[in-house]
């Protein structure tokens, strides 16, 4: 397939009917908004069905609906949005439905603003919602990974029982880039023998959410933390930039990362033995990646479009917060090149 | 090929996302990284709009052009007065001189003042096609894609019913590229 | 000798955990012994609230989702695009679909979702104790309204098949209740009705059910029926508010 | 008049009262010595009256009632 | 003012009203009923009033304008009620307005159950809407201390203008406990000159949630973050509980804090030298009791009623994941004294 | 010579963000002279929406607060019972009114909140690009219903001054148009009106506005207002919904 | 006195709650530190309602007894199944002999069978005081508070209107008192 | 008829055209030659038949219309 110039919004919702999405429920938001006007007239060509939520919080429950009935079904908004659904997402979470959520996330908190932000970290990643749970975090830098990552999203959802949440941005959603679809499962999908049919002749299907007895809801809770081990053993996902013979990790994700990666050519340039750990998956946070360099690496310098959302979750991965700095933009900044240069070279110094 | 960073920039409605748009899709036929990024918001509405377009034979890292840019077009007065700061050494910035001029002389950049309202009213009866005779102008002053590469990009662009637009967007091609030729 | 009525099929023989005399339990029968009739219980998918009826999904003998408070006629929107060929229902109570979820059951009725709503109306929230619901009587007491509800300090009720009928989504719209067998029988009519009317794929059908809760009303259930039948009848009529099936037979 | 019979299930029922309140033959009473294993007083039959007219099966909120007619 | 029983629901409503608060807007839910039922009834007789909103997303909106108006607001709920309140306590958070916000926990995720649980700790100190903010987050272990702290928090609200949370949990709601009311305001409080009242004859007030342009909106972020750093360098809060001569230190906070105090007492008696530090503001997170007792503790022993929510939180405090050991119930399950015998003892071995 | 018309002093001067003809900035206008004429501008307090006019708090000159979307009912009770006083009313597109916000504009009604609802309904999302509202006409294209809505995929349009009137807690509703300068003299005095009632804390009052959004309609301003008399209007009847204060004349 | 953690237990409506409510408000007004914890939720309606109360010199830490129990007031089969397990050594067990009976003797409990329903039934004309009479028994059981203190908690308690019901409340208690005096 | 006179705040209007499209005797027309700073062709007057009905002022939606009567 040969590649196509796509903005992210568009690509992403090709993305997912390519991956045998037929189901959106959504409503409008910017920097979203192309996602649901994209799918609202493609879904239908395909014999998929878009429906315009009459709210998030609709949408997010006609996802739990359609999830349980069997269906690989998506939503998507941006940061308000998002925060409407936590209770929704909280509730797929906790039936172990599979849906996949994107997230393209604006400037912070409250309305606050359309330009592209990265502080809905803590609401994708510690958990927005009440009770223990966590939901898989993806986090593409580029229209491509964005595709590719909604596409892997489907079958990680499918796969583990679970809701995926790519975690993108504004830029990634208005930009556009050179895109192929390729969809390839690479897991073995067991048949949803759970879902609501309609019984036929055989035995009745339940989804439930109240588990009232302590003692079936702890143990309801510990099972979805057995699958929680096993993704976070199996799934941790990041990209090493420049690592090899690195004294200093940049430490940053999605949007930011492509800035932090200019400005590494320029320190590299500058003679700075400056590299990258850049996570893909947000949660299961990357932690191999820092176990495997702990000792090696001076300071992780994490970038980031947020006031330092991912500082501890770096600071519990490398064990030592005093090995962290941070630099952050926030309210829809994009931070420049120069910024981040001029950053790094605060940070180590003469340290070449 | 160098990385090239390249700014379009205008009032909404002139143009300057489809500009950066074929511009992009053009780097991305030759093979090129190429990325488009648009500014959003509610200034778009019959405010300024403004996109950077990046062509680089190397992954490329932000999208968003704030310095070292290779070329700044400037459709509209605050479009230039925004944006002419961001060009790098030896970087090009094109005006549209029907509505835009740079004030003060600045060091280490070349100047192309483009007619291009003029010229497109002259030729088209409007306005429309001042964003595409400013492209023609872009890619004769910098080492960006091909003119063959353009070409291909307006038809994939103009897709179906819009094919019809393309033999003037090749005019208005031409006509920017020839006037950068010959400029001065 | 036969036998002329028995538990129908499509009920579980989990015991209902509804207290004495609670009507829940009297609608969950005629949902069930409609689709039964029907022959629709092997294809039906149930969407059940928050609220006392939280467990219906122990209790119908076929597919059921647990819902978010009030957000059951979302998911059933969810389940019914999925399978259009299923019977989707959803029973809820009036706090779940009048306070919480009045925009959710307006926009699926205004969707024209070929789903069917059971709504359990019984002036209040039974579950979490009896408080206020939207369709607390003026005069009823509740534990937030320990007075009575004063329509000037507490708001006046909402009465939902009245304001469903001014959409053009809803196809047939009845309000029945269980205060007598006589209502008993013309229920579970209205209940398989709307499910027909599902079937044949022809739109949005809502019935709503004047229920009991003796335990938060303070009465017996047999008082209780009799309050329905005095108090809460008259201020929420009996019969049909809306039936296309009627209008195109004209 | 048809005449029938019917039977309470004592372990599902809760002493509501309601199948007493709307039987047009009295057939119906709860009990005042038998306590079911949940703590209520089941109803149970006092005549045989019964006419099989299932008003008290309608009405049982826990399907505790099952009604014959004998023919 | 002689001591009363209360029950923790009724307590907390009484507390509010000491406190001056005089509009509640909340929705029903187990098991902090009776916090709306007991407000409904005694909040006219003192001239307030009480609003039964539609849902706890109304009911979060309301307090938003009440707050905006400039009075003393109340609203409260349970876990799946404050997952729907997300979006609106961001944007209180983002207009730096003052509102009390009651959570009295029970077990998630999702619908859950209804007896107590804590695992909303997340949502609720790393922030559960989207963007960067933080809303100070008090943590109550008894039924008096619930009352202290609600009237502290308005307090706290009002003077530093930002939501206060009082993270409690169904047990603190449900159970009795002796209560006084003594409110004493320690902070000195400026008037609400921002409010909305009508302009008169002075300038008209606004009060602002989207700021479009990035800059400003990252200006306004960084003043909400300006306050953050007085407020977390002067409004951390804990117990030390046997403390002085402790190798051990257990961590747990509201509910869990007084099984593991009544734990300590059989610990202390098999000779174990054991304390517990508890933090009564989850945010701020009381780093400074860590950061003083540093060295002298071999382990922490971290007890929640939930998967370890505030384990990367105590990690950071001490900046050693190594030195902390978790245990944890969840799903609505209320750990044993027993249980937490055995744990510190399995954690301290012959190490007493 | 006199001044018979200049702008009134109960808007700011900073220029309006609106596209060129959007009625928004009549409305605007209306509201602010009614409160003027009131002497109420120094009392009022706007809750203003998320929509194109989210920023009508920079034009109202008096006190305002940016709402969450949909929440602009639930914020001003919130204020209306703090300040039972002054004059709260809330500005609301029909996304933010008739979609998200719909439980709370329906139980805020219900309530009888004693605040004004300026109700916007220009049959589209304007602010996020043209996508389809609850108002939006059949046949009406919107970028989520390209084709044009048809109400058998995309559901039915719903009425918003119908559905309330179906309520007890309103006691003034109206819809009003100002697609003509008549329109605007009469869409004025139903604003003031409704305030007027506000004032004597009668109960809540609520005005629909058929507007327009020349833009996402891809019509000129000229054409947007024949569009809004030739089509919007047919579906949308001018008139009063619901008057108590004329009920009571009687 | 040492600490006391007792736990009342049985059917929703036989009054265990206010029960323990009464035990507490004692303890409190004697200047003790108390709690009371009910189980809560949907068993209770029909189902089991029981309540843990704690009477200590010292700040309480769990209000939960899940072990080494001082008393455990059943009211009902169920409750003394699920709870006579929590006594501790030399523990009461305090059973309401009418509708609960200990299967299986366990070691190191006292156990006192009081037919409180029959008591009740006999001298208020139903089962509705059973649980005072009870909670007479367990104060002259263990030693939690004095005879004076319940007599104080009533008008607690039972306050305006409900000052009615104290006479009768005392007597239960006594009756209770005594019987538990007379045990064996 | 009275007589009236309309002044056009320049820089406010948009060149809607609402103002042109109601009024009765055609006094207004968006300028064919003048641009102002956000870029519009704003409305200005063509001849001096006003008469001060304030129809064009009601409809403008930038409040860019004042209109005196002369009298
Ligand atoms: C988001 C959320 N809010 C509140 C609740 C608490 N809650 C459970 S049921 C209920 C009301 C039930 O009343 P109703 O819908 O009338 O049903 P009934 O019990 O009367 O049948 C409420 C408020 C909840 N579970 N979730
Ligand atoms: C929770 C949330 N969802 C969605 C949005 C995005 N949004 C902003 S305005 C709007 C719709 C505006 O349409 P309408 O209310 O009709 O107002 P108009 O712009 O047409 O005046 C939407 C969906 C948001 N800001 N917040
Ligand atoms: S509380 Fe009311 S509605 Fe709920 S089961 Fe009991 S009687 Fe029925
Ligand atoms: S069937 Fe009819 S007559 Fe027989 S017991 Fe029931 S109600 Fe009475
Ligand atoms: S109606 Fe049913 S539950 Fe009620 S008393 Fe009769 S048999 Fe028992
Ligand atoms: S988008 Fe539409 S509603 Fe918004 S300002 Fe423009 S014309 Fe008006
Ligand atoms: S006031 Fe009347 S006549 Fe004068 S310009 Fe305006 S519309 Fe025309
Ligand atoms: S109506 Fe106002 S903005 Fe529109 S053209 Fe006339 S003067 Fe200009
Ligand atoms: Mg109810
Ligand atoms: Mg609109």
């Amino acid at each position: 397939m040969a590649k196509v110039l796509m903005k992210g919004n568009e690509a992403v919702g090709k993305a997912a009917i390519e991956a045998g999405c037929r189901y959106f429920f959504g409503y409008p938001i910017t920097p979203q908004s192309e996602v649901p006007e994209y799918l609202s007239s493609e879904l239908p060509k395909v014999g998929g069905v878009f429906v315009q939520a009459e709210s998030e919080v609709a949408a997010i429950n006609m996802v739990y609906g359609a999830a349980g009935a069997g269906a690989r079904v998506l939503t998507s908004s941006s940061s308000p949005g998002i925060a409407l659904k936590q209770e929704g997402i909280g509730y797929i979470s906790n039936a172990g439905l599979p849906a996949v959520i994107i997230n393209m996330m604006r400037g912070g908190p409250g309305l606050g603003t359309i330009q592209p932000g990265q502080a809905d970290y803590n609401m994708t990643v510690k958990g927005g919602s009440n009770g223990d749970y966590h939901d898989i975090v993806l986090a593409p830098a580029s229209v491509q990974e964005a595709v590719d990552m909604v596409m892997e999203a489907f079958d990680l959802a499918d796969y583990y029982g679970t809701p995926v949440i790519v975690l993108a941005d504004g830029l990634i959603g208005q930009m556009m880039e050179p895109v192929e679809f390729n969809y390839v499962c690479k897991k073995e999908l067991a048949p949803k023998t759970w879902a609501l049919t309609g019984k036929g002749d055989g035995e009745k299907h339940m989804i439930q959410n109240l588990v009232i007895e302590p003692d079936e809801c702890e143990a309801w809770n510990k099972s979805h933390f057995e699958k929680y081990a096993v993704i976070e053993a199996n799934e941790q996902a990041w990209e090493e930039y420049l690592m090899e013979d690195a004294e200093y990790a940049f430490v940053s994700y999605g949007t930011s990362s492509r800035i932090v990666r200019s400005a590494i050519s320029y320190l590299r340039e500058a003679g700075y033995k400056v590299g990258m750990i850049r996570p893909k998956t947000l949660w299961p946070f990357p932690a191999k990646a820092f176990e495997k360099l702990d000792k090696k690496i001076k300071k992780y310098m994490d970038v980031e479009m947020s006031m330092g959302q991912m500082v501890q979750d770096v600071a519990y991965a490398c064990n030592d917060k005093n090995k962290i700095e941070f630099y952050g933009r926030t309210g829809g900044v994009v931070p420049a090149v120069d910024e981040i240069v001029e950053f790094g070279k605060r940070v180590m110094g003469g340290d070449k | 090929m160098n990385t090239q960073r390249i700014c379009c920039a205008g009032f909404g409605g002139q143009g300057t996302l489809s500009m950066g748009k074929i511009l992009a899709y053009a780097g991305m036929l030759e093979g090129h990284e190429v990325s488009w990024c648009p500014s959003y918001g509610p200034e778009m509405r019959g405010g300024t709009a403004n996109c950077h377009v990046i062509v680089s034979d190397e992954p490329i890292g932000s999208p968003v052009v704030t310095s070292d840019a290779n070329c700044v077009i400037a459709m509209n007065q605050p479009s230039l007065d925004k944006f002419v700061d961001i060009l790098g050494k030896g970087g090009v910035l094109i005006v549209n001189s029907d509505l835009a001029a740079l004030k003060e002389d600045k060091a280490d950049i070349r100047v192309l003042n483009v007619p291009a309202n003029t010229m497109s009213t002259q030729e088209f009866g409007g306005a429309k096609l001042a964003n595409i005779i400013l492209l023609g102008a872009v890619i004769q002053s910098i080492n960006t894609v091909k003119v063959e590469s353009i070409d291909d990009a307006f038809t994939h662009v103009f897709e179906g019913s819009k094919a019809k637009f393309i033999p003037d967007n090749k005019k208005a091609f031409i006509m920017g590229y020839e006037f950068a030729q010959n400029y001065k | 000798m036969a036998v002329v009525f028995q538990k129908t099929k499509a009920l579980t023989d989990v015991k209902l955990h509804y207290c004495p005399g609670c009507a829940h339990g009297i609608v969950h029968r005629l949902v069930a012994e409609a689709l039964e009739e029907l022959g629709e219980d092997k294809n039906a998918i149930a969407a059940v609230p928050v609220g006392c009826s939280v467990f219906a999904n122990k209790y119908f003998n076929f597919d059921a989702i647990q819902c978010a408070h009030g957000r059951a006629p979302a998911t059933a929107t969810g389940i019914k695009r999925v399978h259009p060929d299923k019977i989707v229902l959803t029973y809820q109570g009036d706090g779940d679909l009048a306070s919480i979820g009045t925009a959710e059951i307006i926009h699926a009725a205004a969707r024209g979702e070929k789903i069917t709503t059971i709504f359990i109306n019984n002036g209040i929230y039974g579950m979490t104790g009896g408080q206020m619901a939207p369709t607390t009587l003026p005069g009823m007491k509740a534990t937030t309204a320990k007075a009575g509800r004063d329509p000037k300090i507490n708001g006046n009720p909402i009465r939902v098949c009245e304001m469903l009928s001014t959409l053009d989504g809803p196809v047939y719209i009845e309000r029945v209740s269980v205060s007598t067998p006589a209502q008993v029988t013309q229920a579970k009519r209205a209940i398989k009705k709307a499910l027909e009317i599902q079937r044949q794929g022809l739109g949005f059908t809502f019935v709503e059910v004047v229920s009991t809760c003796p335990t938060n009303w303070g009465l017996t259930p047999v008082k209780s029926m009799e309050f329905v039948r005095e108090k809460m009848i008259p201020y929420y009529p009996l019969g049909v508010y809306k039936d296309i099936t009627a209008e195109e037979g004209k | 008049m048809a005449k029938g019979r019917v039977t309470i299930n004592e372990t599902l029922c809760k002493g509501c009262e309601l199948c007493v309140s709307v039987c047009p033959k009295h057939v119906l009473q709860l009990s005042t010595t038998k306590i079911n294993a949940s703590g209520y007083n089941p109803a149970e039959v006092v005549n045989d009256d019964c006419i099989a007219c299932t008003s008290c099966a309608k009405m049982c909120p826990d399907c505790a009632i099952t009604v014959e007619k004998l023919d």
